[in-house]
């Protein structure tokens, strides 16, 4: 023989996937409605705006933001954001000088109901295995160019601990209201790869 | 299991195909079959109980290396769900060929059981600030422990109020497992990829079972990169 | 490099396709165009004197994992001598793509230029029965040091007679490397796998600059596993 | 984006060879003949015929066998097995109680004039991957069955030096003639997988 037997697999994704279903389904495994209500929940329940609302909170009343980051799970059940992947939620606080960063580098672990569920990129061979390693280098090259004087420091999401970022916040945002401060926040900045930035305020808007 | 999976700080891998905030992340999913990954597990795992999440990761761990970085993401869950429910006997390997139409190539079967967590060597729970160092262990089942941290010393960050099963017991399906904290170990990067690395560092939620403390005494070496001689 | 073609003792693979004298291995070939990958390189590297073995090593180890997995062994010679003799400028991109009809996906730029041998730290050649150190190092660029070995202690059992060029150099198309004799070190299977592993051992051919002389006087710990607390 | 770039190539192995071939002939880099004399000496001239003749040589010759011992290249090259990557022959004597077995973890590096070119599954990421780890467990799976007294040494060809192993002489071959011993030997024999049985003589000699 030349390769293994599952070098080229004579089905597709989609197929196998469709397979599984009516599979499962003739089984009486999968109930009524169930994977459409748990799809709205992925696709519009779970949203990275919940995180900015949960920062954005932090920015403006000071006991929300010592709750947070002595208990996240607490602090983000006040705003209903709990459940699968939910269930132990650990705030990130950014310094100045100190950028954190997410990653699971062994499979895909995010914070769904306050991040959404993760990005392709974030769940690419390439970001788990480049960033535990040259963290620096990889923010660079997805955009953020960090002084040499701010330390990343990476979170490797290897077992139940769920984490949000909660970044610095900006300068000359004195005079915004939490709303508007929430939309600086993207699903970018609550994973760590970037700092919030005035001038995106128009066009994380768009983004809902 | 020291898998293809276990990628961190693998090299050779190239740019992330991403720019920050250039994306709107809607629609969540991009193919009208991916939601099925996820939802599909949710049904296995969460209401059948037909395993748990360590168990899924370790079915997709098991996928062939070809398999592994051939499927896209969704698929990978699609496969590990699939094994499941073929190795706990809910579904048959037949049926999803015959579903299919061809082949339903599924993850290679484990050739162990597992093991329990580690008994307890240390005497007392790890505090914050203490140093600790990860076992330097091969465990031919499932794991948590990426491959970079093993026999490394990190400081302790954070304990875990809440206690989970050891992965490597419950990860083949032994709902005895016993229940333990996680500890945020801060590791330095010099001490995880040697001197030449940029300052930094990495915290990896690890397993109470997977570290042991520091006997000070028998520590005459210089504390930071302790297992360098070079 | 850290990279995906470094599979020594890594887990999950299944049974190795093959039973014992069951192969007259003739033909040699399978397919028509796999003579192609030895005959090619040979005339690239060998007639054309365009790289040496050690840089087509790199090509190949520079190669995406997706793209590794799933190319043929054969198909991964051809890839990396394509992409070496594109980065040599004898032949381009375009010329590939347009002889091929569609995209001819190369191996990823190196994103190094390798490096020296380090500065001869020893002040002799390794004998025949030392024991001996693999420098825990994490070299970004071609290196021919297993990753199962780094940072573990073996016993010379033979130095070559011959050396030559030092492949972290010399993998980089750097022809100032320098000359090194090989080491068979041999390493037993409980210290490079931990107290479970079976009797036996593994014997690796390693330059002598990444090998270290063990001080006798800074060793006070077990020499059989003298890395291992837990 | 949900896949990278290469996750489905549009053309084939046999496709990206001869492209390459196209270009390198239309360059003038080919010269005339030679693929296919070099492609004869692939599959005829590097045979394990000859490092089967090497091994009985050493079982008959016990002046021979010390210098196999001693200097493998300088052996071979007394049958004219030299050449590329058979530039430095070590070959590793087998006792009742030591098997070495032969592996490239790295990549596929293999003695070509003595054993011929490497077969699939000695390229196949399986191998490569658990010969260093579980030796004795993969001989077992491929047939060879040790006794619990035989410890496996495994060889990682991670260098320049090119291995052969040297097998014990099975008992009750007194009365065989160096070619009659040369035809127990065959390549599984010399990477080390197995070792050599009297009754493969007859299907080992149809080998060739």
């Amino acid at each position: 023989m030349t390769q293994s037997p599952d070098y080229t697999p004579a089905n597709t994704p989609s197929a196998r996937a469709n397979a599984l279903l009516k599979v499962m389904t003739d089984k009486g495994f999968v109930p009524e409605g169930f994977i459409q209500a748990f799809t709205q929940k992925m696709e519009v329940e779970w949203d990275p705006a919940n995180g900015a609302r949960v920062v954005a909170r932090a920015w403006v009343d000071p006991e929300f933001r010592e709750l947070l980051l002595r208990d996240g799970t607490a602090a983000c059940e006040q705003f209903g954001y709990t459940g699968m992947q939910g269930e132990y939620i650990v705030a990130l606080e950014n310094t100045p000088t100190l950028q954190n960063v997410i990653v699971c580098s062994l499979c895909s672990c995010t914070a769904w109901p306050v991040l959404g569920l993760p990005p392709e990129w974030y769940k690419s061979f390439e970001f788990r295995a480049r960033l535990v390693r040259e963290g620096a280098t990889v923010l660079r090259e997805l955009g953020e160019d960090l002084d040499d004087d701010i330390v990343v420091k990476v979170w490797d999401t290897t077992a139940e601990s769920r984490y949000m970022v909660l970044p610095v916040r900006p300068e000359g945002t004195d005079h915004m209201s939490e709303e508007e401060l929430a939309a600086l926040v993207t699903k970018d900045v609550l994973i760590g790869i970037a700092r919030p930035r005035l001038t995106e305020l128009a066009s994380a808007s768009q983004e809902g | 299991m020291d898998g293809i999976h276990d990628l961190g700080g693998v090299q050779g891998f190239g740019k992330v195909a991403h720019t920050i905030n250039s994306d709107s992340y809607k629609p969540v999913f991009h193919e009208d079959w991916e939601h099925l990954g996820y939802s599909l597990t949710v049904v296995a795992g969460g209401l059948l109980g037909a395993y748990a999440t360590d168990e899924l990761r370790h079915a997709i761990e098991r996928m062939s290396a070809r398999q592994y970085f051939s499927a896209p993401y969704f698929d990978r869950i699609i496969v590990g769900t699939a094994t499941l429910l073929v190795e706990k006997g809910l579904i048959t390997q037949e049926e999803l060929d015959e579903a299919l139409g061809s082949h339903f190539q599924l993850a290679v079967p484990s050739n162990n059981g597992g093991r329990p967590a580690p008994a307890n060597a240390n005497s007392a729970p790890f505090e914050i600030g203490e140093q600790v160092e990860v076992r330097d262990e091969h465990v031919e089942g499932h794991i948590r422990v990426p491959g970079y941290c093993r026999g490394k010393r990190g400081i302790v960050l954070h304990r875990t109020t809440v206690s989970w099963p050891f992965p490597d017991t419950i990860g083949h399906g032994d709902k005895n497992a016993e229940h333990q904290p996680t500890y945020h170990v801060e590791f330095r990067a010099k001490e995880l990829w040697g001197q030449g690395a940029r300052d930094g560092s990495v915290v990896i939620d690890l397993f109470e079972g997977y570290l042991t403390r520091i006997d000070a005494e028998a520590d005459q070496s210089d504390t930071q990169t302790p297992l360098t001689r070079a």
